[in-house]
């Protein structure tokens, strides 16, 4: 059970947490101009890297605001944590 | 040395000083015609099919740690191969087919026990999918039932299928054929099969680089150097993407905990197997007497061998929903594996832009029920240098053009 | 020619009757149906809306993460942009109308959702003890106290836990479709103790 | 008559005799007991069959290592299965059972096992079983029959279990002399302290010997500790408390056995620091049946002794390597017994221990093992041989010396549980002999003989401290002690290893070592894994079964794995352990589960009208969380008679649905339009105010994820319905969009879910109803057109009024604040009345919907369908992107054998076909059979008098009029012909009067 703090409630227990998965996917500005190839990757091909992950989190038993945290996957530990945009608050 | 009753008595007459290995402990050459990376049941089968059916005898398994200790060794062991889509179901159906001659085949008894799995349907659209998959798995010629409540309760006398339970039990499908095999034996046996067929199995290495040229595999590196060879068949489940972005190879995978545990050893009271996906909890009992049962994937990405423990007691509640009486039996070991997801819940078997290199994963939370039929299907790929008509749906191009093969709907669980 | 439409919070079945309500009781939970409930959504850093809410609240709006401000009404601290705000059901219809203002150049939103949620009070010494059984915040003293709020799960229901101003007092406000279970949750939760069930 | 009981002494209370049955027979014991110190009183001495093998079993432990007493205790709905004697707490009335023996524990028909036992070695069953292939469902049948210990109950539980959160600064694993030290010291800081220890009382081995404390009794120490730790209020005392898991971010979770109003509690404990002073393990020493009952290990025998004032034996024979167990010898002495010998395998001792002995004129044998036993249920005799120290010795002149004891120590393992499973790295230490925790990440001080301290005086000090750390590192300031409790100082010899005792002949030969004792892993075992290849400590571990059992190799492992090294020449520390896992000991499913089963299990989602659906009689469906009525019969009504009465009723007159719990979403902002259209496939600026849209939202994938009703309730201002199961999926993907990727636009989304109550009202009488309860509005279409939204006040009561159809008939949706919604319902009913108003619930709904051929998501697309299939084209703009508009373009999106949405009727124009069947070309074609489709919705349609069903079907909207066959039954097939899905009102005229 990850203990999450949250950038603007504090550090809540994971089970007030929903996992966004990878962070950083932006989406393409123009997707009818990509390939097949290029849509499937910004679709469905991840890093999912052994180490340290950049990935999504989002308050949903709480203020609702999604943000980010730089977890390692091995050792579950979380080295950092981020907002996402200046105006999210 | 042929294992049977006979040779086991004479063996005890002799202290059990002579028996021999059950595979050997190789130095790796510095080539080989094929390597198959990772050492789980998955790897082990595609060496000895690779070996037995087409003939190549120069190869190697590459297992970094001891083989069978991935998710081959971690699983709930659940065989069974209803599965809704037409291309799922004839693969796994091929593999059921392989695991009810396997003990004589390998000559190992991976106690492979078809005592049937009951896969619960609590909803009126449970209701709806459990009657689409039993129609399909019909007509693809597997056996399937859709089963009443009073039937199921007929069969297990102690699950709750009181119509004020939370989510009652409305039905199931019944596969008469699926069941339970021993995991740790499927890895032994086919390490022992394979390595009567002269392949090597060698543990404690590494691979932590794929080398190529020009388009084409050479060698891995290894924990224990450099190895060449033609052929690479990366089966490695959990740890896919780190071996993929060797080459920089995308998978559409994510490495999820997935979660275990077994209760103390009781006297037999459960001979089957129960799956549910409304109340999320499977379960069955083994022949020393435990409880195994299965809880859900954490949401997050994690290669820990380990999961949250709200999981694990959200799975309490719901084995307690379907079997009251369980209160009081006691969680004895809980455990995990790094399952590799995929988009649509179905694996990926397939070639890859680089010659020479073949990639097996996306079994998700289960692929133990495929072992040996994707350990077949993927020695006919590695050895033809193309799929089998059975895997060629499970190839990476599929998540370009789109033609998933969706399997979340059918089986949330699909363990 | 028809009956008058009643109010009703559809917990009727959870209040013990008059002559049976226990003073004594260790732990006092009771509904509290007669406030209006409003959910205040805008950018702080716009300072239009903050400037037009605070004058018409006649109060500051909590901006620290887990406060509450109870100065007029009771407004609660949800999230970055977002409130919730309590009156008397008797000045909802007007705040609402003089939250919303002249409208689209705020950059707010004003939702009534009395509908939506029910708010409890449980009070007593022991109230601490039940809520943990549901509910990872620590709530000791030192951490959790007057003034503070937090959005949270109990048990299996969301909630938002409050303090306000006396001591052993929490507010429980929760989904109006999730009030039925909590309240179940609750009564098995503090089965150990006596309590009181009553409206207000 | 208690015939081992000591006439003084012990923490047990004479004054409160207890009466208990073990395997029917009664015996007395005392409160205070344990199961196993009152079996011991009563000289029991045979309590259990090992697993494999079926050898009579005794006690050995004392404690959570036990692993033969396993026992059903108690009867009924009371019964517990599988618990071990070692920990349960006597009480009077107690019924307990041995688990393994039949027909009897003395007389097992099993011992034909031990007697082939060469037969049975480690993995045998691998190797059999194979022929002929059919048999193996009746030899498993045969070996399932010997499998478990205990029964589990088969009545339910009538007792209940819960959670309990907390928070501390520190948490102290372990009530011993360390971990009060460190409970104390951390406590003076004024940080919050949790102690939990498993034992009924705090003290931990100080209750066990006869160790002084400050010149007095140890428990004397700990009594005056606890009573100044129960002072304080930043302490929590939790005894009969196991810390069970040590997870990640300091996440410990604890259960707690109660006497009050639950059977026990799981603690979900957050520390910021944790203190493991989880104490030390004995290891039994490896001789020739030294699984045989009556032998035990000398803490154990220490512990009944000074416990529970049980002497397990008349005349005993210690057995070690160390010098801890002399302390056993002390021990007996005084409790009366004779000490034939102490048998120490180092060539030489000394220090303060010994010569203790030595005065107390008991033999001591140096340089000597014990190499046997005589005696089957017990032991009778010790074979006693002189040893050089090689391991490898064939050991050949023994004398016998008669016994009813052995208490043997093989020296100490520190209980690196916790630690380890807390994911520490653990040290082998040479001159320990024991594991010893190394390096954590997580923020864990281990403490104690669980930290590799063995003195006494050394646990006291290493607590002390790691109180000390534990509060600074919380940012506190402790009060340092400015002199530790007074300890005698005590010389002590080293410890020397010995993993495994020379025999007779060799290991492969000799009667059986054990290491394994609930398993019969014995030493040959291990080496036969070996010689097979199965080398790693993992595959001997799965080969072997050493550690399987319930102790998880508490008892045995780490000689398990010594012999392992030997075996392969190795050190120790290169084979490693295998894999600490929780829990610590077992767990109940109920303890982890807490108060949510049963009626708690998931919690029910009730609409404001629930009670008064209740009272008409409604059967309900789960839906989502919620509870929907499903259909209302009538006193002896069917499904399906209900079902079409509700239809037929809407289609004729009036009906009214309970729609609330439609997901229902508000947003507003300036970029309100700009955002929708992103997630719409529809063109939404195009909207006009107080207009509605039918809308679907596509996965980035491009299939259908969810649909429902937007309106435009002003330039800036939207509301949009989603499904029910979809409602929190949907809110929670839209803000993911509005935050992490547009988070320039000014949008809010606030769930009205559960402020509006949705009632739908449809029917040809529908504008009648409304009008006859008062409204302010007009209904007429021109003023109120279809697909239109209003303010109004229905009633006087103000609502949202929607001229929307789900059913094809002139219909409203009134959202009005739930709060008068119960109250508006019943309104509508007493109103309705003269139109025979018929409320009607979700199965009637979809079939009222199915046959206008309106889709439900979920139902008739399951992920793999695009608004192409379902012929929704129409929906999808040309002018803008959205969310997986890309996706339709990909080529199998454009395959036009794609699976499309068409309607089926059957030929015979009878047959309801059955949801979820299958659709073929040829069905006597051969197996696998191609399929081409299946139906998703099918209903008998009152209305038009036939079945009517939807179906998705390759390629079909290029098939309509073609026939197809759709599968019924194990071999049977109903014909059909493909239509278009709409069936009723197919110009959809109806809703737009
Ligand atoms: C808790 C749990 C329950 C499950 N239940 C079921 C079930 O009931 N039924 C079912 O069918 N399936 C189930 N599964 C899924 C199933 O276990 C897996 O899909 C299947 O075992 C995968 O087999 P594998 O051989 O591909 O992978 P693994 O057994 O994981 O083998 C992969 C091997 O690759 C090795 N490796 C990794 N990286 C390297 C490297 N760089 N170099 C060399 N070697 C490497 C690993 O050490 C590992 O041994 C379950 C999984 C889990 C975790
Ligand atoms: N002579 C020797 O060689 C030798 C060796 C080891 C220990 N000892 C003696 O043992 C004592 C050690 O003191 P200590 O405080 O370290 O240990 P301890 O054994 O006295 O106390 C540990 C306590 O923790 C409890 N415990 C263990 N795991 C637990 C868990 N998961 N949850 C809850 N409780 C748990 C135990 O039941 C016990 O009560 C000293 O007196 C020492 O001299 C002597
Ligand atoms: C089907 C199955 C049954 C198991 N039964 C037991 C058991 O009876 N006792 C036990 O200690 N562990 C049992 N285990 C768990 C293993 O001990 C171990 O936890 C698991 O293989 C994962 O390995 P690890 O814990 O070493 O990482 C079982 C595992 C599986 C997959
Ligand atoms: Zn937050």
């Amino acid at each position: 059970m990850l203990l999450i703090k949250c950038p603007w409630c504090g550090a809540r227990a994971e089970t007030e947490f929903s996992y966004g998965g990878e962070a950083d996917i932006k989406r393409p500005e123009a997707p009818d101009k990509l390939s097949d190839k290029e849509w499937a990757d910004y679709l469905f091909m991840r890093k999912n890297p052994r180490g340290t992950h950049r990935e999504l989190w989002n308050h949903s038993q709480g203020c609702r605001r999604w943000f980010g945290a730089e977890r390692n996957t091995v050792t579950y530990q979380i080295a950092d944590i981020f907002t996402l945009s200046e105006d999210s608050g | 040395m042929r294992y049977s009753a006979l040779s086991l008595v004479k063996n005890a007459f002799t202290h059990n000083r002579n028996w021999g290995e059950a595979w050997r402990t190789p130095d790796p050459k510095k080539h080989y015609d094929a390597l198959i990376v990772g050492g789980g049941g998955h790897g082990l089968a595609t060496a000895y099919y690779l070996a037995k059916e087409h003939g190549m005898r120069n190869i190697a398994v590459l297992e970094k740690n001891w083989i069978g200790g991935g998710n081959t060794g971690r699983n709930t062991t659940i065989v069974r191969s209803n599965y809704l889509w037409t291309e799922a179901s004839l693969l796994y159906e091929k593999s059921m087919q392989l695991w009810e001659r396997l003990s004589q085949e390998l000559n190992y008894n991976v106690m492979f026990s078809q005592r049937g799995v009951y896969n619960l349907g609590h909803t009126l659209q449970d209701m709806r999918d459990i009657e689409r998959r039993v129609h399909a798995n019909r007509l693809n010629g597997i056996d399937a039932k859709v089963v009443t409540a009073e039937e199921i309760k007929e069969s297990i006398p102690h699950i709750n299928t009181s119509p004020d339970a939370r989510y009652p039990i409305l039905g199931a499908s019944l596969q008469p054929r699926a069941g339970v095999a021993r995991h740790d034996a499927v890895a032994w046996g086919f390490a022992r099969a394979a390595d009567n067929l002269g392949v090597d199995i060698i543990e404690q290495c590494e691979v932590t680089a794929i080398n190529c040229e020009g388009g084409h595999v050479t060698a891995v590196e290894t924990s224990r150097g450099t190895i060449h060879a033609e052929k690479i068949g990366v089966v490695v489940a959990g740890n896919a993407s780190v071996l993929s972005s060797m080459v920089d190879l995308r998978l559409p995978i994510e490495s999820h905990p997935l979660q275990a545990y077994v209760s103390e050893p009781l006297r037999p009271i459960i001979d089957t197997v129960i799956m549910s996906n409304a109340v999320h909890g499977y379960i069955s009992q083994s022949d020393k007497g435990e409880l195994v049962i299965g809880a859900g994937i954490d949401a997050y990405t994690g290669y820990g061998q380990r999961g949250s423990f709200s999981i694990i007691e959200h799975t309490m509640q719901a084995i307690i929903e379907l079997f009251p009486i369980f209160s009081r039996v006691r969680m004895l070991r809980l455990w995990g594996g790094i399952v590799d997801v995929s988009p649509d819940a179905c694996p990926i078997i397939s070639k890859t832009p680089i010659d020479g290199l073949y990639f097996n994963c996306g079994w998700g939370t289960g692929g133990f029920k495929a072992t040996p039929g994707s350990g077949w299907v993927f020695a006919h790929t590695i050895a033809k240098d193309q799929p089998h008509s059975l895997n060629k749906p499970f190839n990476l191009q599929r998540f370009e053009t789109g033609a998933l093969i969706d399997e979340h709907g059918a089986a949330a669980v699909a363990h | 020619m028809f009956k008058e439409s009643n109010r009703s919070h559809g917990l009727e079945s959870f209040i013990a009757p008059e002559s049976e309500q226990n003073s004594q009781a260790q732990i006092k939970v009771s509904i509290q149906s007669n406030v209006a409930h409003i959910n205040l959504r805008g950018k702080i850093k716009h300072r239009p809306f903050l400037e037009h809410m605070e004058t018409v609240l006649d109060q500051k709006l909590p901006v620290k993460p887990n406060t509450t401000n109870f100065e007029n009404h009771s407004i609660f601290w949800l999230g970055p942009d977002e409130w919730l705000i309590l009156c008397p059901l008797s000045e909802a219809t007007k705040l609402v109308k003089d939250l919303q203002g002249s409208g689209g150049s705020m950059h707010a939103a004003v939702n009534d959702v009395s509908g939506g949620q029910i708010a409890l009070r449980l009070d007593g010494n022991h109230v601490r003890d039940v809520l943990a059984k549901g509910c990872t915040l620590d709530l000791h003293p030192s951490v959790f106290g007057q003034g503070m709020c937090a959005q949270s799960n109990l048990a299996k229901a969301n909630v938002l836990i409050s303090m306000g101003h006396e001591p052993h007092a929490f507010d429980l406000i929760v989904r109006r479709s999730f009030s039925d279970y909590l309240l179940h949750w609750l009564k098995v939760a503090a089965a150990e103790y006596t309590t009181e069930w009553s409206e207000s | 008559m208690q015939p081992n009981r000591l006439k003084t002494g012990g923490r047990i209370n004479r004054s409160k005799p207890l009466n208990f049955f073990f395997n029917g027979k009664a015996f007395k014991g005392y409160e205070g007991d344990t199961l196993a110190s009152a079996l011991l009183a009563n000289d029991v001495k045979l309590v259990g069959r090992s697993f494999k093998l079926r050898r009579p079993r005794g006690i050995v432990g004392s404690g959570a290592e036990e692993p033969n007493s396993i026992m059903q205790v108690d009867k009924g709905a009371m019964a517990q299965p599988n618990v071990r004697a070692t920990q349960v707490l006597l009480h009077d009335g107690l019924i307990a059972k041995s688990t393994r023996g039949w027909p009897s524990l003395r007389f097992d028909i099993g011992f034909m096992l031990d007697v082939f036992s060469s037969i049975f070695s480690a993995g045998f069953y691998y190797k059999t079983f194979m022929h002929p292939r059919p048999f193996w469902k009746y030899y498993e049948r045969f070996i399932r029959k010997s499998a478990g210990f205990g029964k589990a109950p088969e009545h339910s539980d009538p007792e209940t279990y819960e959670h309990r959160n907390a928070h501390c600064d520190v948490l102290v694993a372990g009530g011993g002399p360390a971990g009060l030290m460190a409970a104390l010291t951390a406590a003076s800081s004024g940080a919050r302290v949790l102690l939990a220890d498993d034992q009924t009382e705090f003290g931990g081995s100080l209750l066990n010997t006869a160790t002084h404390v400050n010149s007095k009794p140890g428990s004397e120490w700990v009594r005056q500790t606890v009573s100044a730790l129960s002072k304080l209020d930043n302490v929590t005392l939790l005894n009969r408390s196991t810390v069970f898991g040590y997870h990640d971010h300091n996440f410990l979770t604890i259960v707690q056995e109660s006497d009050d109003h639950v059977r026990q509690r799981e603690w979900r404990v957050r520390a910021k620091q944790v203190i493991l002073s989880q104490g030390a393990f004995e290891r039994p020493l490896v001789f020739c049946n030294n699984d045989r009952p009556g032998i035990m290990q000398a803490s154990a025998v220490s512990t009944y002794i000074n416990r529970y004032a049980v002497c397990p034996g008349e005349r005993a024979i210690i057995f070690t390597n160390n010098d801890s167990a002399y302390q056993t010898a002390l021990d007996l002495k005084r409790a009366g017994a004779t000490v034939a010998a102490v048998v120490d395998s180092r060539k030489k001792g000394g220090g303060s221990y010994a010569a203790a002995v030595e005065q107390a004129g008991i033999p001591l044998l140096y340089g000597h093992l014990i190499t046997n036993v005589s005696g089957q249920n017990h032991i009778t005799k010790a074979h006693i041989a002189k040893w050089d120290g090689d391991n490898d010795a064939i050991i050949e002149n023994s004398i016998k010396i008669p016994c009813d004891l052995i208490a043997m120590s093989g020296g100490w393992s520190a209980a690196v549980h916790l630690h380890s499973q807390a994911g520490g790295q653990n040290q082998w230490d040479h001159n320990l002999c024991s594991f010893v925790p190394g390096a954590i990440s997580q923020q864990t001080i281990s403490a104690g003989a669980g930290n590799g301290k063995w003195a006494l005086e050394d646990c006291l000090q290493d607590g002390h401290d790691a109180g000390m750390s534990a509060a600074k590192r919380c940012g506190l300031q402790p009060i340092a002690s400015e002199q530790l409790p007074a300890v005698s100082e005590i010389h002590t010899t080293p410890i020397e290893p010995l993993w495994r005792v020379p025999a007779t002949v060799d290991p492969d030969r000799c009667p059986k070592q054990f290491l394994d004792f609930q398993n019969d892993t014995c030493v040959s075992d291990i080496r036969l894994a070996v010689r097979e290849g199965y080398r790693n400590v993992e595959h001997v571990k799965r080969y072997t079964a050493l550690g399987f059992g319930t102790d998880q190799g508490k008892l045995g492992n780490i000689n398990g794995m010594a012999v392992l090294a030997e075996t392969l020449g190795k050190p120790l520390e290169d084979v490693g352990t295998t894999t600490f896992r929780p829990p610590y000991t077992p767990v109940s499913f109920g303890a982890c589960a807490g108060e949510s089963v049963g009626s708690l299990y998931d919690p029910v989602r009730k609409t404001a009208m629930h009670d008064l659906h209740r009272s008409a009689g409604a059967k309900f469906e789960n839906v989502g969380q919620w509870h929907r009525p499903w259909y209302f019969p009538k006193r002896g009504e069917s499904l399906d008679a209900a079902v079409a009465r509700e239809c037929l009723k809407t289609r004729q007159s009036v009906g009214i649905l309970d729609a609330s719990t439609l997901g229902k979403i508000d947003v507003q902002g300036p970029d309100a339009v700009k955002f929708l259209e992103r997630i719409y496939t529809h063109n939404v600026g195009n909207m006009s105010v107080g207009r509605c849209a039918y809308g679907i939202m596509l996965g980035e994938d491009g299939m259908v994820m969810d649909d429902g009703v937007m309106a435009r309730i002003d330039d800036q201002h939207f509301y949009l319905t989603t499904t029910t199961g979809g409602a929190a999926a949907v809110l929670s993907w839209l803000e993911l969009w509005l935050q992490t990727e547009w988070p320039e636009l000014d949008v809010f989304l606030t769930s009205v879910t559960d402020h509006y109550s949705t009632i739908a009202v449809s029917g040809p009488n529908s504008m009648k109803l409304i009008e006859k309860i008062g409204c302010d509005i007009p209904l007429t279409s021109d003023q109120f057109p279809f697909m239109s939204i209003r303010n109004a006040h229905l009633n006087r009561i103000p609502v949202q009024l929607f001229r929307v159809s789900f059913s094809g008939e002139l219909a409203f949706e009134i959202n009005i604040d739930s709060n008068y919604a119960a109250g508006m319902w019943e309104v509508l009913i007493d109103a309705g009345q003269e139109f025979d108003i018929t409320p009607y619930g979700t199965e009637a709904m979809h079939v009222l919907r199915a046959e206008k051929g309106f889709i439900i998501v979920g139902q008739d697309t399951d992920g793999s369908v695009t608004p192409v299939d379902l012929r929704m084209n129409w929906m999808l703009s040309k002018d803008k992107d959205f969310i997986g508009k890309r996706s339709l373009s990909r080529p199998d999106s454009l395959r036009d054998d794609r699976k499309q949405l068409v309607g089926l009727l059957s030929n015979d124009g009878k047959t309801v076909l059955l949801e979820g069947a299958q659709l073929v070309e040829d069905p006597a074609a051969s197996i696998p059979i191609p399929m081409c489709g299946h139906v998703s919705s099918s209903y008998m349609s009152s209305c038009l008098g036939h079945p009517i069903a939807l179906a998705l079907v390759a390629g079909g909207h290029s098939r309509i009029g073609q026939s197809l066959y759709a599968s019924s039954g194990e071999k049977s097939f109903v014909p059909v012909t493909i239509t278009n899905p709409i069936f009723y009102d197919k110009k959809n005229e109806l809703q737009n009067v």
